[in-house]
């Protein structure tokens, strides 16, 4: 769990002048010290704008996203804490091309707290037009009866492709927004860690976790999980994952879905994918077929060890806007 | 009173809240992300840079005070803090002064804006707690003094010690919650204790 | 040092399967027991094929980088362990498109021998043409009066690209080796370990560190370094990179270079982006100018925390090669 | 001797093999990745498998014994010993009948082989050592029984504990090879060990 950095008050505010450094052609900073992250160049005029925001600690999530077909700008925070009010403001400014701005991020109280605040101050003074659709998709985190109150996390990621294919297409801010909901309402993720993360301003483990042991259901900041015990083979993993999304939502035969296999981190793709045999052969078997699998690092908690699964039920115009060109420094579709 | 006594009062409640911001971080960091401290040393020193600027418009005052909480931080308190202010500033709109009879009508509306705002509930043990505590005292006597509204916070503190928090980060950990005071109420009586009584 | 696995003895041939199944549309999987990765579909005929190999554990290294504009195929061993010579046999047999093949690979003692037999053997049965060029990249493993003893790291995937861009112009085998060759000697590398990783078969770490401790010039499967200390700022450790590299090759103003800063695996993008600001300083300061950095997990040790550093010098030939569009499943260039 | 001697060697070499497995997987974990009992065990059992279709040319049944160590192991010491394997191969092709006068040459073109294939010197502690030192005791008495002969090995094992290995993976624990047997020297005593002298 060690980190390489200088003075953890300045670990984001350095990797993202380093991140703007490397990728020159895909992002730029601005805002208030630098913690909005926008598009390269000008916005195109009439398109709507999507942005996103949360804390750091997250990459790709959320500044890395930012690029063609997906987010316009992105207001980011310390590790693990929400961006400000003001920073929110900025990035909605910023994605504003006239067509108004929707706000698409994960269902976290201060989040939600800071975005609603900075929407609410811009419509009263810009009159900007603005919509919200929260990520919900971790079932772990609340029974179906409460799937408002579940936290946001790997299936953001499908939501800033489609919507953000969407939002290429020149669609209207009610359309892209009906769209990132239904994209919202089609995904389901389940996470499993391994081993903590450290925060630099804290400078320790987000929690204790004996060395033969792992935690399902843990959320990627260290919320609890359903249960802790002794490590599993890697296929009991990956078929109790895919119980615990089909248990919430049933996979039909003839269903289209994509499916993400997702590092929080530290754990290699070798090992993403010996749990990808075993989903592909589960959703195959229930006699639907997977589209465009995401195996990798899409959404992380920095060094920590463990996997999330997401599956992205699809209907024709999702899947095709899931298949539509996109390019940031972290994924290319095209 | 004028915006004037506003400005009076902020040098000595920056330093007060300078002064608790170890114990705020030190608390917060047992059930959250331990920034709390940071989070109200970061606003008071806002105030105290655009102290001198405040408008004699409560409104407009009330509204950059605001301001300098949501600038500064993207924390929960400082947003919830910040809602509550707007809420008493959009009351205040166009007013130059301000009567101690108000404040009950103006913690009402501060309260109801950061309930809507953080979709907390009264009893989830946070600074929704203690300011309704305070609202209701102030409501059912409107001369009660500071020093006797910073013992009904206290009391509310105490009274809510032993239950679990039930929102924000510490909800996460409900049962470590028992027993410990929450950082926000801490955080609000600490407020209050910095405003000197005339 | 978690791992998600079944079987430890089946870890590398479940991630091969789990692999192209993800990606069937780039790999394909042949060979005796599946240790041949290839490009999926049939090989152009008469394109030069460019086979590596070497242990498991490395993703993307070897077997990732096999797609167009990149690797025909990769023989691959167990974790840390060299393929067989009947393994590499193969896979440059099924590289052979009538052209000859070019092995492209790191200089390991195990891996040299077996390749070199299986060259012999295949030019002994088949009459198939062969050429070799090693990788010898890491600065710290041996002084530059013994470069031929320096072991291949990261420097492989700018020898990979721009080969693999090469052949696929149609360029005589002479011609891409030629090119492969330049691009090696071109290429310093300098790495530095925070944690070890887990051999699956063996179960435990390659070795220990204290847990404030670091290792400057470690290799990649933790074979010592030059000194192991204190963990530094990541400035400190960035300069010190940097001057590691161009004390063995110096930057002169004017120079093109791309710059890779690799994660070893658990180090996240973030630190990466920490330590890519000061490498973008100090080559510009010296007047040179960076070619497409690359700043994010090419070559890995499974869970490793750690980065490596490798500057790869570019004249107008490579630089095209290095721009020419390629495509693998961790790795885009259009 | 033909072929069918050798036909004939193999089961009782292979079970000599199986249990040297752990020791020698031993040997190699303190200085290596612990795989050679497993890399002389898949070669021998492949032996087996291929036992009865060896034919009688010496050299054709070498080059298959070579490739029962090539197809089941892609460590160092398979490929070494196949190598020395299939350069004894080329000699013999064609042959039906062998010597135990042809031994010292044999060993000799072996060495070679595995030298120019190795890069390793003698003297850097590896297998290349003690089959020098067979070599060597063959050329000055072509009589010389397997048993001296696996004294001789012995001696150069003994002879060589406390210097550092210089190749292969435990070069990089120079210092710690210091005091430990080579565990290619070893595994080529157990090689010689599993033949039944005639
Ligand atoms: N949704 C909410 N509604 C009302 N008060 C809240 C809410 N969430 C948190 N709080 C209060 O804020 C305090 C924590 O503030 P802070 O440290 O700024 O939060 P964080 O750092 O987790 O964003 C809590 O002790 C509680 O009193
Ligand atoms: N280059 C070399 N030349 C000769 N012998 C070698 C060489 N490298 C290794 N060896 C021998 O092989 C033994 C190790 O064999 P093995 O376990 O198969 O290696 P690895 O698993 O590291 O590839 C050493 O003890 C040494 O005797
Ligand atoms: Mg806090
Ligand atoms: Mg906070
Ligand atoms: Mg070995
Ligand atoms: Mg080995």
């Amino acid at each position: 769990m060690k980190k390489l950095l200088n003075d953890p008050y300045k670990y984001v505010d350095e990797m993202l002048v380093g991140m703007c450094a490397a990728h020159p052609e895909i992002y730029r900073q601005t805002g208030e010290g630098g913690r909005v992250i926008a598009r390269a160049g000008s916005q195109r005029p009439d398109k709507v704008g999507i942005v996103s925001g949360g804390g750091s600690g997250h990459l790709p999530v959320f500044t890395g996203y930012v690029g063609h077909g997906l987010l316009d700008a992105c207001a980011i925070g310390d590790v693990f804490a929400s961006p400000s009010v003001e920073q929110m403001a900025e990035a909605m400014k910023v994605a504003h091309a006239g067509a108004g701005v929707l706000r698409l991020y994960g269902n976290y109280g201060g989040d939600v707290m800071n975005f609603d605040m900075a929407g609410e101050q811009l419509e009263m003074e810009e009159d900007i037009q603005s919509t919200t659709v929260l990520l919900a998709d971790d079932v772990s985190s609340a029974p179906p009866e409460e799937g408002e109150k579940r936290r946001g996390v790997a299936g953001m990621v499908y939501a800033f492709k489609i919507a953000g294919a969407a939002a290429e297409q020149m669609r209207s801010l009610e359309e892209v927004t009906r769209i990132a909901q239904e994209t919202a309402d089609s995904c389901r993720s389940v996470g499993a860690a391994l081993t903590p993360c450290t925060i630099p301003q804290a400078g320790k483990a987000t929690f204790e976790i004996a060395d033969d042991e792992m935690e399902m259901g843990m959320g990627i900041h260290g919320e609890p999980g359903v249960w802790r015990d002794k490590l599993k083979p890697a296929d009991d993993i990956a078929h109790e994952m895919v119980d615990r999304l089909i248990a919430d939502r049933a996979i039909d035969s003839g269903d289209r879905l994509s499916v993400m296999v997702n590092s929080l981190g530290a754990t290699p793709p070798e090992e993403l994918y010996i749990l990808y045999r075993v989903v592909k052969k589960r959703v195959e078997e229930l006699g639907a077929t997977i589209v465009m699998p995401l195996v990798g690092r899409y959404a992380t908690s920095m060094e920590m060890s463990g996997v999330s699964m997401t599956f992205c039920f699809l209907n024709q115009e999702r899947e095709a806007l899931l298949q539509a060109p996109a390019r940031c420094a972290f994924w290319q579709v095209e | 009173m004028k915006v004037s006594w506003l400005q009076d009062q902020l040098p000595q409640l920056a330093e007060h809240l300078e002064s608790s911001a170890e114990e705020l971080n030190g608390l917060d960091a047992q059930l959250g992300d331990g920034d709390l401290g940071v989070t109200m040393v970061r606003g008071s020193r806002q105030l105290l840079e655009i102290r001198e600027e405040l408008p004699d418009d409560w409104g407009m005052a009330l509204l950059k005070c605001a301001q300098a909480f949501t600038k500064t931080s993207g924390s929960s308190y400082g947003t919830i803090l910040a809602t509550g202010l707007m809420a008493m500033a959009k009351q205040k709109k166009g007013q130059a002064e301000m009567d101690s009879s108000e404040w009950a009508g103006l913690l009402k509306v501060a309260l109801e804006a950061m309930q809507h705002r953080g979709k907390a509930k009264l009893g989830q043990k946070t600074v929704l707690d203690p300011v309704s505590a305070a609202q209701k005292k102030l409501e059912s006597d409107p001369e009660t003094g500071l020093l006797d509204l910073i013992e009904v916070v206290q009391q509310t503190i105490d009274e809510f010690r032993d239950k679990p928090c039930q929102i924000g980060r510490a909800r996460i950990f409900q049962d470590k919650s028992i027993g410990l005071d929450d950082p926000g109420m801490v955080a609000f009586k600490r407020l209050l204790e910095g405003i000197v009584p005339n």
